[in-house]
């Protein structure tokens, strides 16, 4: 449950400026529109790489702005998709001459929104192009891999995206790249216990004490299937057979993975996850590639937790491998 | 009453009946989306009433436009997109118009148009297409029955009611929901149920206006 | 709650086991003892740190070891102090030329069996130092500065000694600016929803709905004062007041600062929260240096928040800014 | 039943009792501490039990030894040092003394003396030691009055007890509680608990064997 915030209604603005207060040295506040930019943006020579999505996933989106990631975060309320106005007033804020790229999960009130933005930016003949996340398999069955949504596959997306913009690819090469690195990435979640919006009672969702959601949304979306509860073994087995039967076209044997915490689910918890997660992919001749186990997109105070593997290949591990620095990853 | 005292009464009225519906329309999204249509509408709709309110009087047109980019901006996420540029449309299309019940009505067409355009739904997607398709329909077929602007919308208004009511028995197939598969259906559309709450701020400005004898819609 | 385990009595293990299969590229298992290692360890020519205590308390404390930070930490069981048997063995495997310093917070069962260890390595002929971190004000009162017990202040003291131990300093200057660090650091923290222990069904304790605690410790010992929940601009006054109240002999203008989550309180309420801390700090003369808002060091799913201010020196500020890699913290 | 068979058994009986005991004594822990002391004991007898089950029958002493320093390893935490440490220092005065009442005696008092000097309690100070303590020195007293093992066991038992209720009315001085000034007082200190279900294990253990007629103790 959400209790630190003065009026709800103030919760983004106030996050937002708590946020570039502590972080000052990486980002400072795009004026007059709701996003944060990188201090060196924008920076001519080089595609600028703009984020976004509702505020409640941080290190979504504010957190991963920095050298090697993106330029700039445009921030929505809680679970709600920034306009196409506060899109197009950052995108205008860290665009330099060499294009820009919007990377988002694919939501209809991004897409809508980023869409809009991206539309009058060509009007004005900026060269936007847009890759939207789709890494969830519990949204959307094979073959309609487009329609999925995004969950904590956000991350690698991002981190492919920065790492190919900061070494100056031009902008059609980073929007590959990026679509290359969603297209083999796959997630599946699950969900111990619900969240609550700030200044809300009552939880968005609730699961029943014993039980499970397989496959829940990063708001809160019910999920595909609801389970009893099982040990941490059970459930590492269930992740990684959801998404290796989902492997993407082309995938070699190498995966970089990510093990997600949604908010209230203890590091603790996910590593004992993690331990038969490795076991599985080494069963599977899969080798793990720098795992990270920890909260990249969360959920509000969700409790979950979500498995996200990216078959690498020699363009993408170099991405993944860069250097970079932000407030909630550096490499 | 003129129609620019229409419209601001209007969102006037909007901002006190989705105060009163927050939670529930929360609770319709929370159902198979993430809880946060209410607060969305409201926040949307307050900014609309502050742009509206601090304008010098115009036509109604631009005044529609103005509260639908106020709209859009604030309300952020998929409504706020969606209404907001029916808003934008509608005002545009009844700035280059006329006031009259047929420029009312085209106005609610072109609004619904760029809807549709934006978010691709069609009827039977559960989504607010399904309120408010058939009540541009229902206003069109009134006015072109012969009635003033603000009896059409009156008799149009059950047309949205049945519409989103309908929508209970989708599968979404459009925004959130739509990964839900049979699990979204059961519960009313919460942009559906929005499309009736601001229809009906509509009809109760209108209505009043009515009773006070007025002319102009 | 806890949710994600098999047997609770290999929670540890398991754990470990999970960590150090994610971060080998960082660490390893110390052979045949509960603790983790950096790859680099033992490194002649440098003074080792050993940090430790129980675990649920991630990333305190196996995700700060790693260059310049600590070369191994000693785990416990959730909330126990490993044995000062597995301290040993643990200081034996990264004890290099230069002698080593023990890290951890001031609790009766920690002090028992590091002082225990040091004891015994001493009388091998290795020479071990150690710091106790006592951060906590709540937890004694002035001029009882050595009895307060040590909580999220942690990762401030890790990192000094870390920085020195690092840059080749001797054993005695490592200690010296590891308790210089430490003397001058100060924390204090509020919950608001209990925390509970793998297996169990019931929280260690209960904040009633509408309530907060203030002081509460990070295994759940009762808070020294309960209070009514508050809103967070007031939440940051009183934790800032309560720090200045306490401000450490020869403090100067510049402090560092931590705002600290325990678990299940979001990042954006800790954002919300520091916006009111960082105006607050300023209006008192302060200037608060690369604030860090994260979990840094956590109480399993506890609800609640800490911050830590560290009076910054000359000698102080250069080794929080030295850098550093970890699972964890990377600078 | 030998000094040796004494020792295997109560360690024996005493993880059946701190089984059944582990969440009594986490909830007096979570009172004022970290709620993890039924699980660290259980955790430390369990090894140690293992240790000794596992070793050559050796003498009681060796055996105690043994038992304290996997007890310790284990349990971890305040008491695994504690616990530990009186085992291992009772054991090893037993081993260089005799298995006399006074042996026993001697024993008792090494080990209170390493855990007086390791924690640096005093009684009254609401830990172990307000119950390990007047057990001591009544078993002492008792043996001194020529009372033999067994018996000076049996006797000795409430003073711990009555020395670990007392703990309810004291403010605790040392450990994780001490931090707590005055909200500490009310409850019963779980390290002081878990030695009068120590002690009682033992004494079930020895007057079972007394009641089969058994001399050595
Ligand atoms: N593509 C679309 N076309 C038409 N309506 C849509 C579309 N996507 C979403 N909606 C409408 O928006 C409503 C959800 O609004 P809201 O909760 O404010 O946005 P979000 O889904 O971004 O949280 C749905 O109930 C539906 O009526
Ligand atoms: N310094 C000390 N001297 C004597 N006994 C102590 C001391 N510190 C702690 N204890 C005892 O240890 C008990 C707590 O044990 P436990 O919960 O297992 O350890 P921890 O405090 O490390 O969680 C206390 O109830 C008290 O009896
Ligand atoms: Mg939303
Ligand atoms: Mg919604
Ligand atoms: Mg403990
Ligand atoms: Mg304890």
């Amino acid at each position: 449950m959400t209790k630190l915030y003065n009026d709800p209604a103030d919760f983004r603005q106030e996050l937002l400026d708590g946020f570039v207060a502590a972080y000052s040295r990486l980002v400072r506040r795009v004026p007059n529109a709701s996003g944060v930019m990188a201090l060196g943006a924008p920076q001519p020579g080089k595609v600028a790489v703009v984020i976004g999505g509702g505020s409640g996933h941080y290190p979504a989106f504010c957190g991963y702005v920095g050298p090697g990631l993106a330029d700039a975060a445009v921030m929505g309320n809680v679970f709600a998709a920034p306009s196409a106005e506060q899109v197009y007033r950052v995108t205008k804020a860290v665009a330099a001459d060499r294009g820009v790229l919007y990377c988002y999960g694919n939501y209809s009130g991004d897409v809508l929104n980023f869409d809009l933005a991206e539309e009058r930016c060509r009007e004005e003949g900026l060269d936007v192009r847009s890759v939207r996340v789709t890494d969830d398999v519990a949204s959307a069955g094979k073959g309609q891999e487009a329609d999925r949504r995004g969950v904590a596959g956000d991350f690698f997306v991002f981190k492919a995206a920065g790492a190919s913009a900061v070494r100056g690819d031009a902008l059609a090469e980073v929007e590959r790249l990026a679509a290359k690195a969603n297209q083999r990435t796959r997630s599946f979640g699950v969900a111990f216990g619900g969240c609550t919006l700030p200044g809300q009672r009552e939880a968005l969702f609730h699961v029943a004490p014993g039980r499970m959601e397989l496959g829940l949304g990063v708001h809160g979306e019910p999920g595909v299937e609801s389970s009893h509860m099982r040990p941490a073994a059970e459930v590492a087995n269930l992740l990684v057979t959801a998404l290796l039967a989902d492997t993407p076209s082309g995938a070699g044997g190498r995966v970089a993975v990510l093990v997600n915490g949604l908010g209230s689910t203890q590091y603790e918890e996910l590593f004992v996850l993690y331990k038969d997660v490795h076991q599985r992919l080494l069963a599977a001749g899969l080798e793990p590639f720098q795992p990270i186990v920890a909260e990249a997109v969360t959920s509000l105070d969700m409790a979950g937790c979500s498995l996200s593997l990216l078959w690498l290949d020699e363009e993408l591990q170099p991405l993944l491998e860069a250097p970079c620095r932000s407030a909630a990853y550096t490499n | 009453m003129s129609a620019v005292v229409v419209v601001t009464q209007s969102l006037h009225k909007a901002v006190d009946v989705f105060q009163a519906r927050e939670q529930e329309l929360g609770r319709l999204d929370a159902a198979a989306g993430d809880g946060d249509h209410g607060a969305t509408m409201l926040r949307g709709l307050r900014a609309a009433d502050a742009a509206v309110g601090g304008a010098d009087p115009q036509s109604a047109g631009d005044l529609l436009v103005q509260a639908g980019e106020a709209f859009a901006d604030a309300a952020g996420g998929a409504s706020g997109a969606l209404f907001g540029a029916f808003f934008t449309a509608a005002g545009r299309k009844l700035s280059t118009g006329d006031e009259s019940a047929a420029g009312v009505s085209e106005a609610l067409r072109a609004g619904l148009a760029l809807v549709v355009k934006l978010g691709k739904a069609v009827e039977g997607d559960k989504t607010l297409i399904d309120a408010l398709s058939p009540f541009v329909a229902a206003f069109d077929a009134a006015v072109a029955g012969g009635e003033g602007a603000a009896s059409a919308w009156h008799v149009a208004l059950p047309a949205a009611e049945k519409g989103a009511a309908a929508t209970a028995a989708m599968v979404a197939r459009r925004g959130r929901a739509a990964r839900l598969g049979e699990r979204s259906r059961g519960g009313v559309d919460p942009g559906a149920q929005s499309v009736v709450y601001l229809l009906s701020a509509v009809d109760a400005v209108l209505q009043e206006s009515c009773a006070a004898n007025s002319s102009i819609l």
